[in-house]
């Protein structure tokens, strides 16, 4: 508010300005790093004028790099959105981005095609299609997401719907340890590791598909954005403002099964990121005003996902790290700091 | 001759209400009630606990559906609005209570501005201006950077309040928002209410228990009591005796010439009392308040030699009761200071403050 | 070949290191040691008593079996392929994870109904195996959890031997193992003489590849997303490559177990490689392509040729490459000298490869 | 003469208190605060919104540090109270609403027996016999078995209150008992209280903006105000001008005499008033509201006969006021309905009702 | 409440007794079934007159069907209570017994031990050996506990307490993922498999430590269940009450660690059954007194546990499935339907 001016507002400039600059930063850096060591101006031809690169230069840097990159951004954003969203919805701060299913649904379709019918096709999970595995993981996520508007459709109580949606994620998970339980050592790994989520694995043109894809949710994100707000009040006082609970409330689920769901089928269900963010924005920008908290969240989470790709695969590190294990670790003693200092979480 | 009526811009038709169970209950709170406001009218909706104010206003805003009968506003049924149109229809004000951390008084009362700001919720100047104004007439001008969940109560209620006003809707529901103010809060509150109702031609609906301040204040009173509804003016409502069916209670009523309520206290002893001034009637009200069936007589001679004679209570009351009974005489002492004297059976006493008095006279049991 | 043989082997082994036969009077002692990953300093023992012979006196308490073992329950596919090495099927009546078995007799009594599947993990089926009254139940100890089954086998009367096969590093060393199993089933002399013809085809192979100069760069295995697991340097499969005459790649650390090396990595080590080994359950180049579009980028997707260890696979997910390639090395090493130096062998059907095109 | 004082059970002795912030505002809300009550008294907490009266609660009964001072419950130190000890001592009533689903009244007030019963809950027939009074005290019998979710705001407060007489303590602490509770259930609450301190000598402290109950039934005042803190008698209060510290609102006040608050209104116009009954009076209040000046005068002839001649002003007002004055005469009609006649310049018109004379009225603007 | 009649008192009545009933059908049904058929009166002779019965039929049903039937009962009473505690204590519809870490905690102790980060230490493999992958998952748990109650001692605020035990979680998680990631494929299955829990390995000789732990916890649990209803009405009433509201959640940590942990240790995280149950009784009782909820949730945690294992292993399936899977399986459409039912949840 302009002329009502409030006294966190410069610091919350601060902080904006603080986050633009070094998510930027980030990505520039994520792109001149990796675990091979490749000199700055190298990276800059590759990516300026490819043809002058060297050819594993070109490949590393367009082929993996850049990629990766701007799947991190995306991602990051994509979840923490996500997250916020479900914990303002359910007034919950326990819930996440997969709190309704999603990421499970993407399991269990990954997991019945990879390891229930794929040795039935003689077709083993490390050689499927990279899309079709995206495929099926979409639709998975995207059955559950049917399942979970079809639900919140009949039954008007966000508890209820809450509750199902952890019921199902059960369920999915039941089905995926059956599967898990018959499934040979190297496809359990295999899907082990799916479920630990990768950033470098999407190709470019995979990109061509996940970044508009999680611009739509974002977008969809934003014009629902002013609904959220009014949710904070609670399911009367959004209706006196003139919002149409229900049908918001759809939107703001099928934009957040959008965004996590499509993370999940190209990256993995990339886990923590999604519930610390929005607790860290919170407590960061002191402001329950999600036209705040969710630029805030897409920056922070921008930033905390780099951040992690870059540290999951430091020069020195021969193996690039689980990018699950690293946000979470990474995070955990931010969030823990942020604690400490504040002594108290904003309950939701 | 013809009483041209207010064209009636919400109007409950046999309207029934309630929270129909699970089955067999159809759960009615209210049945076939019919009421109607018109532009202009602040209207007090009053009935005893648990009469269905809550509901009815809950019900008139579409937040649940009647179980029967009708609603338009401004003409047309309730539901044939959209959600938006009636956002910048109706505001309304619940008793819930708002626990929302990190959220500040100022955007609270932004969140009237809701229903006309863009997707993004950006607020123009107007309605700055808007939010600015409802801060200021509910006298939160101080508090708009506080945060909501740090304020007392009757600090968010009039927050909430201020909301509602931002939202500058033609109708106004407020479900008992004068519960926790103080009195002054209070008054203003309504003082303003009427403001927008008869200055800016809102029709105000809102329930209270404050039937003194209704009274004086609205225009119209909607009651749901046991025996039946009722609107109308208050003073209608006064003179036709719907006041009397608020309470069950025997031992309370509303007294039409007197224009207050009236409790009927038993009486456990006598007291008799005499002095002058405004002393004299508070004393009175705390002897009664005591248990003292008082006797007010003129003064005594003021301040008798200390310790002269035993005292002796005055003829007229040691005759008539076998009951121990006092005598208290107040003097006023320049500069605007009181003295109490107490005489019982058991001597004389002097007291600087009515709460030495009563303290003392607690003491005393008025029956041995 | 004596660099072949490990140092620390006990003695009666010539490469095996996990375990000792002792043969005493009335008695065979054997002796299993560090039976799982990272187990330290234990060892278990077991007491072989012919059934006709009575058990000895001080042999009370410890762990003892009467051989030749009647009924066994294999818990491992490798397991099942020694005892069948051995001509000794029949005895086996249980099995874990039927569906990655290749043994066509082990599958015909599976069929049949003589041989039953048992469970895996937490959830082997304890009822049925009570009721099979094994003499044994070879188990092997992924990580000091067997030990909780252990547990759970004495509680249940039923005798349990830990069998470290697959902890071996080098191939011949797995493979010896089979003396180990024939000292249950009282085919020693048998397990002997397969072992050594066993051994002296790998050796001789070894001698032929070993002197190679041109040795061909060898790339193993395909990523799971953006990671690459690749033989250490030490590993099972480094030591065959380079018994086959061929270059790891990435063998510069001494690693015994897999490492991980990132995509960008493998990047610049596939530039190296002219043979691509162990393409998971690739069938074609396709396939690989399928996986991740950014392989038919590699270095090597383009000039390597390909080769899968998956020409023996069962409908489930087995690959007879871990369960009968354990006992026969050579054979496994004959398809990679072939693969590695086309020419020097006469020509033949691969064993376990097949080329990837 | 010695006053002598009743020994208090409950001291607060320079009492500060607050919501320290994190870092540098101390966050006091009150410092230096010395109350105290004694057994049997009834205390009302009065203040403005705001004034620290929750905040002072919370502290007392421990909820909340004292940033400062001492609290002494029956002489000793709140801190060295067991809490469980306190638990038998002290009962509390706060404004925060309770939404616990499956939760039955009777559930509700049996928590009152929680500090007694033993590490299983089990009622035995006494805790049993203390639940069943608590609701027929507070009017619940009927409403035992009900959810308290499904309350009406009126009615949980009630149960509330009846957890708390439940709990059977020496003392009972209570913010805003009455804040949404209908006048007969106000009056009946604080007589019940009264009861509890006068009869079984209790100690009872609670805030309440309701100073019309709170001056005829409380023994005390503790007021926390603007220009400082005052305990003693209602009264004491009153005569003190203490009351008038509570608003600093130039439009209000405290009627000493009258024993009520007046508030001073703008006149808009004037109206002369004549008739007779109780109707005149309510008339006035009515035509008050609306903004006139009224004057009342005696009754003019009554019902001239239809149409017949141009209605005049009464001569008093036609001269003095150049603006639009109206004339209400006020008639009774058997049986025991009234009628009003409204004579302004336009004409004289009859109305049944006083809505619908105010109706009409509202249509004629005061100034044109 | 004796005189004072409850409308709902006598169907109360009756799910106590119908449920008391149906346990102990379960419980001899769960020993009369299994895998191998043996019939019922053989079942009873090795019972009470163990020489008489076959061998078999002895060890069967001494050394596995009995102590099986045990564990799944105290594991159901074990999980429900513990996961009842913290839905109160956070007011919390996603809280469950491993809301506070404890599972992880167990987990992450077992996949450093198991994957092989702490070596065996010399101990006397085959006399404590079996004992080893319970004692260590064990102080797991214990180890999160102490470190919660730590936490939960110095910050007063239960929402603070519930996202440090999240964040804990994910730590703990994502240090296991990390352990996985490098772990060999063979080890991966037997660490996924013991996540999947199982109710038969337990050895007689743990059943003596297992029994008496768990009791422990349900008598602590027992002991607190007064304190659980207080904390319904919030902290300040609970406090006004008596409740010495710090210590009393101390306890209550205590004591659903006691139980999650032991359990986890012992059976592997068994995860469900703790968050469905409490729901579950609470839709079938209606009621919010743990008075009731308390022994309601003993015995429908009992019934779940050992119906879930009676199905686990029915005479027709050769292998027997992951109790964890069956639960899940089983549990959700009797939950779905409870819902449909009621249309419903009670928000906590
Ligand atoms: N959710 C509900 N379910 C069932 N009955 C309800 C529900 N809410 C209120 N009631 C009942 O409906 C009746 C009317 O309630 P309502 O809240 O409208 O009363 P009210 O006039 O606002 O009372 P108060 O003055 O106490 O606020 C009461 O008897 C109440 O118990
Ligand atoms: N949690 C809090 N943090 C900071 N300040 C607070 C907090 N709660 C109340 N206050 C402030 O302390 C002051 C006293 O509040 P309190 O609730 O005691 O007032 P009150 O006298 O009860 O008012 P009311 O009549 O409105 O209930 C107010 O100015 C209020 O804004
Ligand atoms: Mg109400
Ligand atoms: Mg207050």
């Amino acid at each position: 508010m302009r002329s009502m001016h409030i006294p966190g507002e410069k610091r919350e400039g601060l902080l904006f300005g603080l986050f633009s600059v070094t998510l930027a930063l980030l990505f520039i850096a994520d792109i001149l790093s990796g675990s091979v060591l490749i000199p700055a101006g190298e990276v800059v031809k590759a990516l300026l004028s490819p043809p002058e690169a060297a050819e594993t230069v070109r490949t590393i840097v367009l082929g993996f790099r850049l990629p990766k990159a701007i799947t991190a951004l995306v991602a990051g954003c994509a979840l923490s959105v996500a997250g916020l969203q479900m914990q303002t919805i359910f007034r919950n701060p326990l819930a996440g981005p997969y709190v309704l299913g999603i990421s499970t649904g993407a399991s269990l379709a990954v997991a019945l095609f990879a390891l229930g019918f794929a040795p039935v096709m003689a077709l083993g999970f490390t050689t499927t299609g990279s899309w079709t595995l995206a495929v099926v993981a979409w639709a998975g996520a995207f059955a559950v997401m049917l399942l979970v508007l079809f639900v919140s459709s009949r039954v008007n109580d966000n508890m209820t719907v809450l509750i199902l949606g952890m019921l199902f994620s059960s369920a999915a998970g039941a089905v995926v340890s059956i599967l898990q339980y018959f499934s040979s050592e190297s496809m359990l790994k295999a899907f082990i590791v799916w479920t630990m989520g990768s950033l470098g694995s999407i190709t470019t043109d995979q990109l061509t598909v996940v970044v508009p894809a999680i611009l739509a949710g974002l977008l969809l994100a934003l014009a629902k954005m002013k609904d959220l707000n009014a949710f904070l009040l609670g399911e009367t006082y959004a209706r006196s403002l003139g919002v149409s609970v229900f049908r918001s409330r759809l939107w703001i689920f099928f934009s957040a099964s959008l965004l996590a769901g499509t993370v999940t089928a190209f990256c993995g269900p990339i886990g923590f990121i999604g519930i610390a963010v929005p607790h860290l924005a919170r407590v960061l920008f002191r402001t329950a005003d999600h036209r705040r908290l969710l630029p805030a969240v897409l920056l922070l989470g921008g930033n905390a996902m780099l951040l992690s790709d870059l540290i999951a695969q430091l020069p020195g590190l021969q193996a690039t790290l689980p990018i699950n294990s690293v946000t979470a670790l990474l995070g955990i003693p931010v969030v823990v700091w942020m604690i400490v200092r504040n002594r108290k979480f904003a309950t939701l | 001759m013809i009483a041209q009526a207010t064209p009636y811009t919400l109007e409950a038709d046999h309207l029934s209400m309630g929270y129909p169970a699970a089955g067999q209950d159809p759960g009615f709170v209210r049945t076939g009630i019919s009421f109607s406001a018109g532009r202009g009218e602040m209207v007090a909706l009053i009935g005893p606990n648990g009469s269905g104010k809550s509901t009815l206003l809950k019900t008139l805003a579409g937040f649940m559906p009647p179980l029967g009968g009708n609603i338009r506003w401004l003409g047309k049924a309730l539901a044939s609005h959209h959600p938006r149109e009636l956002a910048r229809l109706i505001s309304f004000v619940s008793t819930e209570n708002l626990r929302i951390p990190n959220m500040r008084v100022a955007d609270l009362v932004a969140y009237g501005r809701f229903p006309y700001t863009g997707w993004l919720g950006r607020l123009r100047d107007t309605d700055l201006d808007m939010v600015r104004q409802a801060l200021t007439k509910t006298g939160l001008e101080l508090f708009a950077h506080r945060e909501v969940i740090t304020l007392s109560d009757g600090e968010r209620q009039r927050a909430l309040i201020a909301r509602a006003l931002a939202q500058n809707t033609p109708f106004i529901l407020l479900d008992e928002p004068t519960a926790f103010l103080d009195v002054s809060a209070k008054y203003e509150i309504f003082q303003l209410l009427r403001q927008l109702a008869s200055g800016e031609g809102k029709t105000i609906l809102l329930s209270t228990h404050d039937l003194g301040i209704a009274l004086r204040e609205a225009d119209k009173f909607w009651m749901l009591t046991a025996a039946g509804c009722f609107q109308g003016a208050p003073e209608d409502a006064v003179l036709q005796g719907w006041l009397n069916h608020l309470f069950d209670n025997p031992h309370m009523g509303f007294d039409k010439k007197g224009g207050d309520f009236f409790f009927k206290t038993e009486q456990a002893g006598s007291a008799h009392l005499s002095g002058n001034g405004e002393g004299l009637e508070w004393t009175r009200r705390a002897l009664t308040r005591l248990g003292y069936a008082v006797v007010t007589a003129p003064p005594q001679e003021e301040e008798p030699g200390p310790g002269s004679s035993t005292p002796t209570l005055p003829p007229a009351l040691a005759g008539k009761s076998p009951q121990p009974t006092i005598s208290v005489i107040v003097a006023g002492l320049p500069p605007d200071t009181l003295e109490w004297n107490l005489i019982t059976a058991h001597g004389k006493e002097k007291f600087h403050s009515l709460h030495a008095l009563l303290s003392h006279l607690r003491e005393i049991p008025p029956h041995p | 070949r004596e660099e072949l043989r490990n140092a620390a082997v006990p003695s009666g082994n010539r490469y095996a290191r996990g375990f000792t036969i002792e043969e005493h009077d009335g008695y065979t002692r054997l002796t299993v040691t560090n039976p799982w990953a990272n187990a330290r300093n234990v060892t278990m023992e077991y007491f072989l008593v012919p059934a006709e012979d009575s058990i000895p006196g001080h042999l009370a308490g410890k762990t003892v079996l009467r051989t030749p073992v009647g009924r066994i329950i294999c818990m491992s596919t490798s397991h099942i392929a020694f005892l069948e090495a051995l001509g000794e099927t029949d005895r086996i009546t249980g099995v874990s994870g039927s569906q990655y078995i290749s043994s066509p007799k082990v599958l015909q009594r599976l069929k049949e109904g003589t041989t039953t599947d048992v469970g895996y993990g937490q959830n082997l089926n304890y009822e049925e195996m009570i009721r099979q009254r094994p003499g044994m139940v070879m188990v092997y100890g992924v990580d000091s959890e067997i030990a909780g089954f252990l547990g759970k086998f004495r509680d249940l009367g039923i005798p349990a031997v830990l069998n470290a096969e697959y902890l071996e590093d080098s191939p011949l060393g797995k493979a010896e193992w089979i003396r180990f199993i024939a000292a249950f089933t009282g085919s020693g002399a048998l397990a002997d003489s397969l072992f050594r013809s066993t051994e002296a085809h790998y050796l001789r192979l070894a001698a032929q590849a070993g002197p190679i100069r041109q040795k061909p760069g060898v790339l193993v295995g395909l990523p799971y997303r953006d990671t690459w697991w690749i033989p250490g340097g030490a590993s099972y499969m480094a030591r065959l490559i380079g018994d086959a005459g061929g270059h790891h790649v990435a063998r510069r650390n001494s690693s015994r177990e897999s490492v991980t090396i990132s995509m960008e990595e493998a990047v610049g080590l596939s530039a190296r490689a002219s043979v691509w080994i162990h393409t998971g359950n690739a069938t074609s180049r396709a396939e690989i392509a399928a996986a991740d579009s950014r392989l038919s980028r590699l270095p090597a997707f383009e000039k390597a040729r390909i080769f899968n260890n998956n020409k023996r696979t069962t409908p489930g997910g087995g690959n007879d490459f871990w369960e009968s390639g354990t006992v026969r090395p050579d054979l496994i090493l004959e398809d990679l000298v072939r693969i590695f130096h086309p020419g020097i062998l006469p020509e033949a059907e691969f064993h376990y490869y097949r080329e990837i095109r």
